[in-house]
């Protein structure tokens, strides 16, 4: 019995539509490898770089801007070359996208999970409850993600002992990104809330006497994920390049712990001095990252829209 | 000459689990004036016909056999550009949704003028003036004003005249109608066929009516076309396909149309699309679980009795009491429900009966009146708790079967579900037996345990939730049109079923339906519902035979005439 | 496809160049900062002082080289020690018409000193000026000050009657609508340039007096100041030929300014010298781990501190060989600067080791190092170097790096210096020593306002005298002996760690031809457009 | 109508009043503005003065009271830093970000709607999926790197261009603008090319999502079905039914222009509002900041007004004479 239950699970999902579509659309294959590959070598970035760019006392500025190996002047030590404090470019791309994923996905999840929770209660209690929330979210969108970004850090920055920064300026940053992104899912899931609760299947367990709580749980919820799913990828593009973008504003992470915003930031300082390879590894790192990210979420929301189907 | 001549038409879907043959080698014909009906359950191919006709095939499906002659002229290898010109000027199209089928940013006579211009050419003013003229034709009343409102100014029967308006408006030779009645109430559907054929007939147009529903077979068509898994398995005059058909399937379908004009004990031969699955019957009730524990108190006075129940719901919110717009959509409605027996309550959409039943099941609380259920004001109740000792006896089946079921859910857990949370069994492995035991006892097996709703039929997910609203052994069953998105031969299978249940399991039953006929096959009493109010309770047969009010009388005239099926192979009951 | 691209450029081109020759003789060019306002008085910032300097005078003048030259007075001589006797030039006129007289002089010092005014400091070296003609005044010091005159090149001086038609007799402040505001938007000096149009932050356009009471060496007659905050797109305006220069220019740009044609980089030691303190003053560390005890108050750790530092290493890496590695807190610009002392530290992580370990601090601690991102060149990046060296001798510091406003919003007295190690640069107002003492070097007193930035309260009795003496003695010999023994001790001391003089870094068109002012002032007087 | 626009700008108020009070809550914390104000050799006591004549002492709901009553007036108060009235500062900028945003926002819909439409209805098309890869390598770079590489591109390798600031203006009345002049116009291009180039891709996508729904429903197929031309189709029913839902997001998104407009600006060098705030955020200047806030604010809800009205202009089924 068990051992068959595993086995429909498995055969759903390659049996399903979505696998179909994505075996059969090489962008999404290529993208999904790319992302994999990227969040693969980000998690193993420790393992898989020659130097650690964070431990202060291993980098010596006397390695700075060295260009990259295989031009003159270049070490093999540093593939790509370093930067202005002779960090080696290539582990600190590793190093970056660490963080730049780390803040990306958390930040997602962060404002995923709030943006669920108010959505379904809004959607599913309505009346005063939903009208108050649906309120709240109009009143933010009427301030832009950016510069909502840029208040919480600020206001962080000031509450927060100065001695913790370095510690906590990328949770900041995650919960600056994260707490202007909740309003598109609280919308979105609210709206396909007042969809399902109407649908049978919700009124049966009602007539069962499922409670309200265990109803969202366990019956909206799983259906309402699919175009959530769609904005998650499409905001986790969105988040990351805006970590890149509050950097250029001067509200990134510490410059001793740099993610690929930070370090493109730094790097367009020297756009026009010879040193290119400071900006354009990370920014191509970035570029192909999002790229793939984006293209991810394309093919997701094509698959799980029944009516392109 | 034939007006129109499907030759041989094969017609392709190409899919990843390969070629599906929607249309195999039909061959039909149609003459000036003439109704040809092409009736078949659903996946019969029937609509492919129709958008092929009109060079509109759905991707990727696609013509790879056969030809399509309008008065000798081929159509299907004419140019997109000439097909499209054929499209509106010779043929008319009419879909089966009027609400959807209008572009709801314009007024109708914008679309009117568009398409009379376009193809006619008469000039902004001729063409208003023909558009008023058609709305005329085609019932309208006040078309000098009506022609400046938008679609959703207009009532679903209103839009439907609209889309016939605009399906005629090139003097069409021929007109294909999609199912054009389905979404349509009992009323309504009358009207709008009667204006179809006499326009048919006056301009001697001929139509080709695409349907599931043996009633509009009846009404309106001179010949008939049953399709069956994309192949034509008979054709012939509506009085013979109806009266003596040759064909098994031909037989199994008109046996399992629900008859208006009497009641039989069981649809026989309903098997020929989908076995139904072997069944335990009669079982043992003091041995079987469906027996055990079946602790209800006795009943004294009536079973259920509702006493002006009030539904009202708010059109207009509005913060302040007074400027909120509301209705009733249940007015003052109160009867009774005896133990054991089934009592139908029929009415045309809006008419308020799912209201009553959700609100018997507190889907809804009402705005006044009581819902008594063994004697207990249901309404009075405050804690879930309490009402969960109610809600257990009393389960619902509901209409869609596609909606009604969790599709994120495998069907053990669907109907696990309600044994776990109402703790009607010790050990996983008791609610796994019991779940498999329902299973049988719908007539599915086991192994549709392990399995996903999508995987099933609509008549097998209409099993499932059965099966889940049995898991609580229920004492009170309500089924709200449970049959309704069925075709004709699973509905059958499905109302023997719940026959069956009814009479072993002693289940008392409220049963929804806007259908007639299945009213009288099911019901032992009957309410009549109008905009919220009732308008006549009595026993079934004395409802049918002689009606109180006048509202019934009216549903009644409105009713298919099916005079002409054949009686044969049916045992009617004798009451 | 090609073609087309081809003919746009062409046309673009055309368009460009039909549009150059139109301003002959104007100079264009770029600062980081911006012109705040036109009022000499409300800020007391070297930027807007040196470009006002265009527009107004002082009644001394800086030269080409910072050196003191007569202005709007020709000629001054000491009567006594608190007394100054200055003639002042006749015949000068302001821009509107007005003559410029005695009044004008004491009219301009009492606004120095009126509500709003930010140059309170500089009008507070006088105690009082009495007319004696026209054409002579007498100026009083509250105490004997051999460097009055030092102090006088950036005390503006102003017209009384356009000031009291417009009601502009006191400072703009920034507190609310006061009428002052009028001096704020518009000017009337002296100088040999004159507002033509100014938008704040937007631009500003100053137009030859041609009636200034002397010629200049300059030929432009007109010259159009943008602020442009990005350093790339700075840059970009000056390879690109919109701008005649820019400033600062990032130092890693040099090579490309070079290679590029048509520009180059203008560089040189700028009068401020950049340097990290410590906190001595309290009795625990605010931000450290080290708890009880304040490890900097031993001057071994200190010691240990500036020796882990290759100020060459930052020198040829983070400033690309620009920087001028010092061992003292005041550049050679400076009047009263001390050779000798000049040697930085030695470079010698072992020593700091060793050092450590005698303090009793073999593996090092942990402290927090406070620096501005966008004050000084590089600021951010030389911290970073400090931080990584201090680590290779087991130092773990914290670096925290902020935009200057909330940088010296939580080191500077206002928050009660609020900090254990931080990162500062210094340019003396006066252009002399004594300031550097003053200010940087004496215990901290908030009463008589010494002290005022030693942030880590360094303090030593005997520098304190030695300051005292050296900010009243009137003979150079004593002075200079008196400066170099105080120097010496904060040296010895290990009071601060001195990192470089940073270099000035101006990108200039072959177009022009700029005097580069060792206060990173730009002087108009010395501009040329080919 | 009348009695909705009112609700409207009530609700208007209410959220200017809420974004003013965040605002404010905030500002205490982003850093110290006296600094930014006065020479380093100030004196304490000075320094205390000043903070004293600005109020800066008060507690911050005693700020915000003052604040809001005369926001009210229309007077935003006085700059610490150019020591100017608010208002007049910022109608300076105005026209520049207006300016701005307005050529941007063009841009979008110029480009964005037809690639949308084209992509829609080409689907499968390579063009179309060539357009659609192409536009997310756009949104895939952050703004100020795409700003930067266009500059060094156009400005300093082909020298086309202008590399900073709005060229010459023309002033009418306080209202400046450089379309009137050449330099004007060509130092428009980069910066709103860099600033338009996110909400474009938005845009088309939108478009082509909501459009291929429509070329599903019913009413597409029953105008086919009458024969009606494809031009007809895709333009008169099918284009004007998607844009009902798109005009809300583009609303919004063409209000988030005026704000991302920060980035481009301070990349370009360009005088507009987003300059003024950045800056003012570095020099800590409360008053233009909160003032800036409100204002975008103002800005964000009369678009949405905007967006309402054409919604009831478009769509018949919200008039209020339903029948």
């Amino acid at each position: 019995m068990e051992q068959s239950l595993e086995k429909t699970r498995l055969q759903r999902i390659f049996g399903s539509d979505i696998w179909y579509s994505f075996t059969h659309n090489p962008t999404a294959i290529i993208s999904a490898l790319v992302t994999l590959g990227l969040i693969f070598a980000a998690i193993f970035a420790p393992w898989l770089a020659p130097h650690n760019p964070f431990d202060l006392a291993s980098i010596s500025i006397m390695d700075g801007n060295l260009p990259p190996a295989w031009s003159a002047g270049g070490d093999t030590n540093f593939l790509l070359g370093t930067d202005d404090q002779g960090r080696g470019v290539l582990s600190t791309i590793l190093y970056g996208a660490r963080i730049s994923l780390l803040v990306g996905f958390s930040s997602v999840i962060f404002s995923m999970v709030v943006g669920i929770a108010l959505g379904l209660v809004s959607g599913y209690v309505g009346g005063r409850t939903d009208a108050l929330i649906m309120r709240i979210a109009d009143i933010q969108l009427s301030f832009p993600a950016i510069l909502i970004a840029l208040l919480v850090d600020g206001v962080a920055r000031g509450v927060i002992p100065s001695d913790m920064h370095t510690d906590i300026s990328i949770y900041v940053l995650i919960f600056a990104i994260g707490i202007s992104g909740w309003v598109q899912y609280a919308r979105t899931v609210r709206g396909s809330t007042l969809v399902e609760k109407n649908k049978e299947y919700v009124q049966a367990a009602r007539v069962i006497g499922i409670r309200p709580f265990t109803i969202l749980r366990r019956h909206i919820l799983p259906n309402v994920m699919g175009p959530v799913m769609v904005i998650a990828t499409i905001h986790l593009a969105i988040a990351i390049i805006t970590e890149a973008t509050l950097s250029f504003l001067g509200v990134g992470v510490p410059p001793t712990t740099p993610s690929l915003g930070t370090l493109i930031r730094i790097g367009n300082e020297y756009l026009f001095s010879g040193d290119w390879w400071i900006t354009i590894f990370p920014g191509i790192t970035l570029v192909v990252l999002v790229l793939a990210v984006n293209l991810l979420g394309d093919w997701m929301r094509d698959a799980l829209n029944p009516k392109l189907r | 000459m034939d007006l129109l001549n499907i030759n041989n038409l094969r017609i392709e879907f190409p899919s990843r689990h390969g070629t599906v043959i929607a249309v195999d080698d039909v061959t039909l014909t149609v003459q000036p004036g003439e109704v040809l009906g092409v009736v078949g359950e659903s996946g019969a191919g029937k609509s492919t016909i129709g958008n092929a006709v009109i060079g509109l095939l759905e991707p990727p499906g696609e013509m790879t056999g056969g030809h399509v002659f309008l008065k000798e002229q081929g159509i299907d290898t004419l140019s997109p550009e000439a097909k499209r010109k054929i499209r509106g000027r010779k043929i008319g199209m009419i879909f089966q949704d009027p609400l959807t089928s209008l572009d709801p940013l314009q007024t109708i006579e914008q679309q009117l003028v568009e398409t009379i211009n376009l193809h006619l050419k008469l000039g902004e003013k001729k063409s208003q003036a023909r558009a008023v003229d058609l709305l005329r034709q085609v019932g309208i009343p006040d078309p000098e004003n009506r022609i400046k409102n938008y679609p959703h100014q207009f009532s679903g029967g209103m839009r439907q005249r609209v889309v016939i308006a605009l399906a005629l408006c090139a003097e069409p030779e021929v007109i294909i109608a999609d199912e054009p009645t389905t979404a349509l109430d009992v009323s309504i559907q009358a009207q709008i066929l009667e204006l179809m054929r006499r326009l048919c007939k006056d301009k001697k147009v001929g139509m080709l009516i695409i349907t599931h529903d043996m009633g509009v077979i009846a009404d309106i068509t001179d010949r008939v076309a049953v399709m069956y898994r994309g192949k034509l398995v008979e054709e012939g005059t509506t009085a013979k396909i109806l009266g003596n058909p040759d064909h098994p399937y031909t037989q199994s379908l008109i046996s399992a149309v629900p008859r208006p004009d009497v009641r039989l004990k069981r649809f026989p031969m309903v098997n020929y699309i989908e076995a139904e699955g072997e069944r335990k019957k009669l079982l043992d009730l003091s041995t079987h679980w469906l027996g055990k524990a079946r602790d209800y108190k006795a009943v004294q006075g009536p079973f259920i009795s509702l006493k002006n129940l009030v539904m009202t719901f708010v059109t207009k919110p509005a913060l302040l009491k007074h400027n909120r717009v509301t209705f009733n959509a249940v007015d003052d409605v109160s009867f009774d429900i005896n133990e054991g027996e089934v009592f139908g309550l029929v009415g045309e959409s809006g008419s308020g009966k799912s209201t009553v039943a959700r609100m018997i099941c507190s889907l809804y609380r009402p705005a006044a009146g009581e819902v008594n259920f063994l004697g207990t004001d249901l309404t009075k109740i405050k804690s879930e708790k309490e009402r969960d000792y109610y809600r257990r006896q009393m389960q619902m089946i509901f209409q869609d079967p596609f909606s009604s079921l969790n599709g994120r859910m495998r069907v053990m857990d669907i109907i696990a579900e309600p044994i776990r949370f109402h703790k009607l069994a010790g050990s996983n492995r008791e609610v796994e037996q019991i779940v498999t035991d329902l299973l049988d006892h719908v007539g599915l097996g086991a192994q549709a345990a392990v399995r996903f709703p999508h995987e099933f039929s609509g008549g097998q997910r209409q099993r499932i939730s059965i099966a889940r609203a049995l898991a609580t052994r229920p004492r009170f069953l309500i089924c709200d049109e449970p049959t309704s998105a069925l075709d004709v031969s699973i509905q059958a299978q499905i109302l023997n079923l719940l026959k069956d249940l009814q009479e072993e399991l002693g289940l008392t039953m409220l049963f929804i339906s806007h259908d007639l006929p299945v009213i009288r096959q099911m019901c032992d009493r009957v309410g009549v519902m109008k905009q919220g109010k009732l308008v006549e309770v009595s026993a079934t047969e004395d409802l049918f035979e002689n009606p109180k009010a006048a509202y019934t009388r009216e549903l009644l005239d409105l009713m298919p005439r099916l005079d002409s099926l054949s009686l044969e192979g049916l045992e009617v009951e004798n009451t | 496809m090609k073609l087309r691209t081809g003919l746009l450029a062409a046309t673009m081109a055309a368009a460009i160049a039909v549009a150059a020759p139109a301003q002959a003789k104007t100079f264009k060019y770029a600062f980081q900062g911006d012109l705040s306002s036109l009022d000499p008085h409300s800020l007391n910032e070297s930027f807007l002082l040196a470009t006002l300097g265009n527009v107004y005078e002082g009644l001394v003048l800086y030269g080409p080289n910072l050196e003191i030259m007569p202005g709007l007075a020709e000629e001054w001589k000491l009567l006594t020690p608190t007394t100054w006797e200055f003639k002042l030039r006749k015949g000068v006129k302001f821009h509107g018409g007005q003559d410029f007289t005695a009044d004008d002089v004491i009219f301009s010092w009492q606004r120095t000193l009126s509500e709003g005014s930010d140059q309170k400091v500089r009008g507070g070296q006088i105690k009082n000026i009495t007319k004696v003609d026209d054409h002579t005044i007498v100026v009083e010091t509250p105490a004997p000050n051999p460097i009055l005159v030092q102090d006088l090149p950036y005390l503006l001086i102003m017209d009384k009657e356009w000031s009291e038609e417009n009601g502009a007799t006191n400072a703009t402040s920034a507190a609310g609508d006061n009428t002052g505001n009028y001096a704020n938007l518009n000017a009337n000096g002296t100088g040999p340039f004159m507002v033509e149009s100014h938008k704040a932050d937007v631009k500003t356009v100053f137009k030859k007096n041609e009636d200034y009471w002397k010629d200049i060496d300059g030929n432009v007659t007109e010259v159009e100041f943008t602020p442009i905050k990005e350093a790339p797109t700075r840059v970009a305006a000056l390879i690109s030929g919109e701008l005649h220069m820019v400033y600062p220019v990032p130092v890693q740009d040099w090579e490309r300014l070079d290679k590029a044609e048509g520009v180059k980089a203008l560089t040189g030691p700028e009068a401020r010298t950049i340097f990290i303190g410590f906190d001595q003053g309290r009795d625990e560390l605010l931000y450290s781990n080290i708890k009880g005890k304040n490890p900097f108050k031993d001057q071994r750790v200190r010691a240990a501190f500036v020796h882990a530092v290759d100020l060459e290493a930052i020198k040829e890496k983070i400033m690309r060989g620009a920087a001028t590695p010092t061992g003292l807190l005041a550049a050679p610009q400076i009047n009263g600067f001390v050779e000798s002392l000049n040697t930085p530290y030695a470079y010698d992580p072992e020593k700091s080791k060793a050092l450590l370990a005698e303090a009793g601090y073999p593996d090092g601690f942990e402290v927090t190092l406070d620096c501005p991102n966008n004050r000084y060149v590089n600021d951010e990046k030389i911290c970073q170097a400090v931080t990584s060296m201090l680590a290779k001798v087991g130092v773990k510091v914290d670096l925290l790096a902020q935009p200057k406003s909330k940088y010296f919003g939580k080191v500077l007295s206002t928050s009660g210096y609020d900090t254990s190690f931080y990162l500062l640069g210094w340019t003396p107002g006066s252009m002399d020593v004594e300031n550097v003492l003053s200010s940087l070097i004496v215990c901290q007193d908030p009463e008589n306002k010494k002290g005022m930035f030693n942030l880590g309260n360094y303090c030593n009795a005997k520098v304190d005298e030695l300051t005292a003496a050296i900010g009243s003695e009137t003979d150079q010999e004593k002075r200079n002996a008196m400066i170099a023994e105080a120097f010496k001790i904060v040296k010895d001391e290990v009071g601060y760690m001195p990192i470089h003089q940073q270099p000035l870094s101006w990108g200039v068109s072959d177009g022009a031809e700029v005097n580069q002012r060792a206060d990173n002032g730009l002087d108009y007087r010395y501009v040329t457009v080919k | 109508m009348f009695s909705f626009i009112f609700k409207r700008l009530l609700q208007s108020v209410v959220v200017m009043l809420t974004v003013a009070l965040i605002a404010f809550a905030m500002f205490r914390f982003v850093g110290d503005p006296i600094n930014n104000m006065v020479g380093q050799d100030t004196s304490q006591a000075d320094r205390e003065a000043l903070a004293e004549a600005l109020g800066l002492n008060d507690p911050f709901i005693v700020q915000f009271g003052r604040f809001a009553l005369n926001a009210a007036e229309g007077d935003f108060g006085f700059s610490y830093k150019y020591r100017q009235p608010v208002s007049k500062l910022i109608l300076e900028r105005l026209a520049a970000t207006l300016e701005l945003s307005f050529v941007a926002a063009v841009l979008t819909l110029a480009i964005g709607i037809p690639a949308g439409v084209y992509t829609a209805l080409k689907s499968k098309g390579l063009l179309s999926k060539g357009i659609m890869t192409l536009s997310l390598v756009g949104v895939s770079l952050p703004t100020f790197l795409i700003g930067i590489l266009l500059i060094l591109l156009f400005g300093v390798i082909l020298r086309w261009l202008p590399t900073f600031g709005r060229g010459e203006v023309v002033a009418l009345g306080w209202w400046t603008t450089g379309f009137l002049t050449a330099s004007g116009l060509k130092s428009l291009i980069l910066p709103s090319i860099t600033l338009a180039l996110f909400q474009m891709t938005l845009i088309m996508r939108l478009v082509r999502a909501e459009m291929l729904e429509v070329m599903r429903t019913d009413f597409i197929k029953f105008a086919r079905a009458r024969g009606l031309p494809d031009r007809a189709v895709h333009f008169r029913h099918a284009l004007k039914n998607t844009l009902v839902p798109v005009i809300t997001i583009t609303g919004l998104q063409l209000g988030s222009l005026i704000a991302f407009a920060i980035i481009t600006e301070s990349v370009f060098q360009w005088p507009g509002m987003g300059l003024l705030f950045i800056q003012a955020v570095a020099d800590v200047d409360i008053p233009i900041m909160a003032a800036y806030l409100v204002l975008i604010a103002f800005f964000f809800v009369v678009i949405n007004m905007i967006v309402d009205i054409l919604y009831y202009a478009v769509d018949p089924r919200l008039r209020v004479d339903n029948a």
